[in-house]
């Protein structure tokens, strides 16, 4: 554009296919793609509604972004039927940082799980051990268990109702199979990483808010760090050092 | 085609200000574009203290629309001065300060702090905002306070004085006249509708807030109605916001008598919007015959 | 689950009733589907004598809304008497007859006509229409008013009188608790918002009568702000309109303090809505874990 | 559906191609092709846009309606776009009676053309002899002249630039073939509709007014009959009698 960049594009939806239990995984063709890193997300304009939703970056490769998410309310139900193109503006957010470790301990919940899976295969590609403690309610829930192992990973899975691993949280699983690595990068539902944050010092949690500009400007996103002030999930997030956030 | 605009205050290279609260103080919107394409920014809410604003969740979908329930966050007057100013003061574009306060000697006061910055053009008295309590809204509703404001922030401020009024009012004819006679330069119209949402899971409302400010394509009905009705009753120029999308819609305020417009929560839909319209602006004027963009100024009742 | 719902003169079955205006006399619609299904209807306004309404257009499409300025067009309450009332006899369905005029007197006469005929459950005041001029609007905007017209009514009336607010006030607790006082039975909120368009062909208002009533989804949160805030200010039922085009939308507006509510502008989108609601709703009450629609009612604030 | 009929249908669409300029033709399965009557219309749901477009009804097969639409704003633009399903609603209004008549006059203006269509179709088939005038503005705009012709019409065509036919409206085409049929079916622009309301005594004309329901209930679209009293466009026509209605 004549004015400036351009962050907004409209992506060949290449594939919009089910994993598992109301999650869905998309591939889109965008030369976004270029410039994401692990850990970011993209704003979503799904037809029908007015705000952008932000989904994760799941997976980068040269000119695809992987998405998956998770069928919640309207707006992610009406993603499922999406084909052709995708209006998306991105990539947003600070991202993991992609540190010099030797071994690193990746806790995602949920559809906190896909930043974890490409923030993995950077961490693979620097020679990190990486170990993938995946948390869902159910068997039928989990997904990418074969893609993290696929990686490299070493990956352990809690269901809340036992149905498949650990049963219980993620926590749980960490400690039945002794994972003892303390740099830890997680993204999941509030408890899981509140809990996360207490029981961990070192590392980084990603963190979910309602957005509207998903790029800092209309305050609308805000959570309070552990001095008081306030931080923006989209802009200064969604990824957080460990213990900098109260939760 | 040639569409700048001259207001009290204001050379507007075009008619197209992003909205308050809207672009922050445009630098996240600087790393898309270049500000100096706009032809003004109307900056986020300043009070005299920081504020933190409301608890979470601020914001709400709705149909074509949104809510929310910031509460005029923001890190006070001083440090907006200090932080944000500098940067805003690199572009060709002309900066409205949006005031806000708890009381008339808030506004007072973020006034007076502002007069000798030369980057800011234009005050822009936010009597209107629904989300703090005590704050604002008793003075939007109120002609005689609205009147009151006004006339004290005149005579506090060096630059002209925009007024943004509140449409949750029965009688916006009222109360323009009123902030008009008080010495107002302008008015801008509208703020957002009082809205909200409940959360189906717990059965209580979305926004820790309660309520929320409803804006976006969904209001622009009520917007265009508030600005045709005001235009025809005040001599002083309109400034019209809500539900603003595209360059079609700029030329339906044009028509109902905003002499320039705001474009609020679409910056977050589309981020290229505000360019985006300026490129459109002159095509569309020309489309529907326009020689230029007086002629298309309150059109609906001349 | 039952979702039958006892009110001042309605014993609904379910609380869906199509809204005043959106569903003429009925007869359209029992082309459709049976009647009987509805909890009740809400007619057409009824004026004393023939109104032919305003010119046309009369109806213009915003951002999920729409706008109508129809103008109160009816046939007069005795035309309706002899021609629509025997009709809507055959129908196992609660008749709200919504009553209208330009003066307080008018309503009465409406209302006196209206009362020995059975089929009628319950009256509606429209005291809010904005689209007539001297009309409703003057006498919904101010409590006083709107005291004094309640009153007046139920003096008249032999059965329970129903009130229906304007949105486009100030403080609209202010007026449903001045009407409670009145002796209103019951609360109807909201009738339209009032908006525009503009032709961008002519520049000029789209519709003939330039302003209209907006409704439809772009207006729900206003409608669910003002729900929740008279219902925990007055202790007389509430029914909910604004918007409505599902069962969770009826749940919202339980939620926020409405005992039923009606669906207006969606039965054009849909005109199968409102008994796809009716099938939908105990499931959707399921869903979110509700053993009867009483703990739905005003959850959000108890 | 349990409660009642269904009017209302998501009917496939079997082709939406462009036929002039700004003129698409779509072909719908449906099943309410069956009650359809020649001059009736349809409404549409368009996605994006709340209320419902009213489209006549071109062409009537088995299960098979046929429109022809004019890209005149957002909505219809929108609609070129469309393939898969379209909500419809219908087929609503009175249409065109077909009366027992040795000859008829068809006048079409613009996307007043298509209902005369079947109109046309259906009293052949009652061996009427049957004469379409179509107008347009120019010749880019004319469709359907072909349609007509193989149908077994009598075609006149006139164009307001004179780059087809007779130049000027279908009034003039009128003169200058001397087609003397005095019973009229019309559909088109307003002031067209006007002039052959005076000059003509015997027929139909059809009417466009904005609608909201489309059904009869809202009062949207009304018009006044020469008597003052108020007619809806929806229910009481589309087609109303010549003479009938103060224009
Ligand atoms: C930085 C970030 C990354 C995310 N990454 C993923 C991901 O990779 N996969 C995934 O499935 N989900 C992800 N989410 C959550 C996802 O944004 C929501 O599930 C989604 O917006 C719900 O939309 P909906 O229309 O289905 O729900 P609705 O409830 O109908 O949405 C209504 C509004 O609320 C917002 N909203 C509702 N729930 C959430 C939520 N949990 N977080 C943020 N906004 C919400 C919507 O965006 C929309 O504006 C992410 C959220 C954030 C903030
Ligand atoms: C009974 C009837 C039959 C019709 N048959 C045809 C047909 O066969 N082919 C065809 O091309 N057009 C037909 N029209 C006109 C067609 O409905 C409009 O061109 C169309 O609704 C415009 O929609 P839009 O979204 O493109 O325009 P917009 O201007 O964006 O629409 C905004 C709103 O105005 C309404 N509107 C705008 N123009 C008209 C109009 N002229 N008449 C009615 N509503 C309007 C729209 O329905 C919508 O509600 C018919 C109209 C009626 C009433
Ligand atoms: C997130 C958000 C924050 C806002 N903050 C302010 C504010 O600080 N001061 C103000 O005067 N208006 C504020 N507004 C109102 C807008 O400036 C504008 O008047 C309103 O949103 C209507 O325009 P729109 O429909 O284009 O968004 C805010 C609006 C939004 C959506
Ligand atoms: C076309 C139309 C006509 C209406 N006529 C009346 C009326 O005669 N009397 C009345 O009290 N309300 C009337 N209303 C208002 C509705 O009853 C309802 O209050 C409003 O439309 C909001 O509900 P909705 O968003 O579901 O449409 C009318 C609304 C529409 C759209
Ligand atoms: S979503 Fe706007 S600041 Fe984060
Ligand atoms: S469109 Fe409603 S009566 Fe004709």
């Amino acid at each position: 554009m004549k004015w400036g960049n351009s962050m907004q594009e409209f992506a060949k939806i290449l594939s919009n296919v089910k994993i598992a239990k109301d999650i869905w995984k998309m591939e889109l063709k965008t030369d976004l793609a270029k410039t994401a890193k692990p850990g970011q997300f993209i704003e979503i304009t799904v037809p029908g509604f007015y705000l952008r939703r932000p989904i994760s970056i799941s997976e980068i490769r040269e000119d695809v972004l992987v998405i998956i998410y998770k069928v919640l309310g309207e707006g992610t139900l009406k993603m499922t039927e999406l084909e052709g193109k995708l209006d998306i503006f991105g990539p947003l957010g600070n991202g993991f940082p992609i540190e010099d470790k030797e071994e690193v301990l990746l806790i995602g919940g949920g559809v906190g799980v896909p930043p974890l899976y490409e923030t993995a295969k950077q961490y693979l590609s620097k020679n990190a051990r990486v170990t993938a403690v995946l948390g869902a309610n159910d068997a039928d829930s989990v997904f990418y268990v074969d893609e993290f192992k696929a990686l490299g990973c070493d990956v352990y899975v809690a269901t809340m109702d036992g149905t498949l691993g650990t049963k219980g949280t993620a926590l749980d699983a960490i400690k039945e199979n002794n994972v003892t690595c303390n740099f830890v990068l997680s993204c999941g539902p509030l408890p899981m990483l509140k809990a996360i944050n207490e029981q961990y010092s070192e590392g980084y949690i990603s963190l979910e808010a309602r957005m509207a500009c998903g790029l800092g400007a209309c305050m609308g996103c805000v959570v309070k760090d552990v001095e008081g002030h306030s931080l923006r999930v989209c802009k200064d997030g969604p990824v957080f050092e460990m213990g900098k956030v109260a939760l | 085609m040639d569409i700048s605009v001259k207001l009290p205050g204001l050379n507007l290279k075009n008619p197209i200000i992003p909205a308050s609260g809207c672009f922050g103080f445009g630098k996240e919107y600087a790393e898309l574009y270049d500000l100096s394409v706009l032809g003004g920014i109307a900056i986020k809410s300043a009070t005299p203290q920081e504020r933190f604003g409301n608890p979470t969740p601020r914001i709400a979908e709705t149909p074509m629309g949104m809510l929310n329930a910031i509460g005029l966050q923001n890190k006070g007057v001083d440090s907006i001065i200090e932080n944000e100013l500098p940067f805003l003061a690199q572009y060709d574009t002309e900066i409205m300060a949006n005031v806000a306060g708890a009381c008339e000697e808030d506004y007072v006061e973020v006034i007076k702090k502002l007069n000798d910055q030369p980057v800011i053009k234009a005050y822009e008295l936010n009597i209107s905002c629904p989300n703090v309590k005590h704050g604002g809204i008793g003075l939007g509703t109120k002609p005689e306070l609205a009147a009151h404001v006004t006339k004290i922030c005149k005579e506090a401020a060096t630059k002209p004085v925009y007024v943004k009024l509140s449409p949750n009012v029965t009688d916006i004819v009222e109360i323009a006249k009123a902030v008009e006679e008080a010495g107002a330069d302008g008015i801008v119209l509208i703020n957002t509708l009082m809205g909200m949402r409940i959360n189906l899971k717990t059965g209580k409302p979305l926004l820790a807030n309660v309520t929320g400010g409803l804006s976006g394509p969904a209001i622009k009905p009520v917007a265009l109605r508030m600005v045709y009705q005001v235009a025809q009753a005040v001599n002083i120029p309109i400034i019209g916001v809500g539900g603003i999308t595209c360059a079609e819609d700029v030329l339906e305020f044009l028509n109902a008598g905003a002499s320039a417009v705001e474009v609020g929560a679409q910056n977050f839909v589309d981020p290229y919007v505000c360019p985006k319209i300026i490129e459109d602006l002159p095509k569309v004027l020309e489309k529907y015959g326009y020689k230029n963009i007086e002629e298309a100024v309150g059109r609906s009742f001349k």
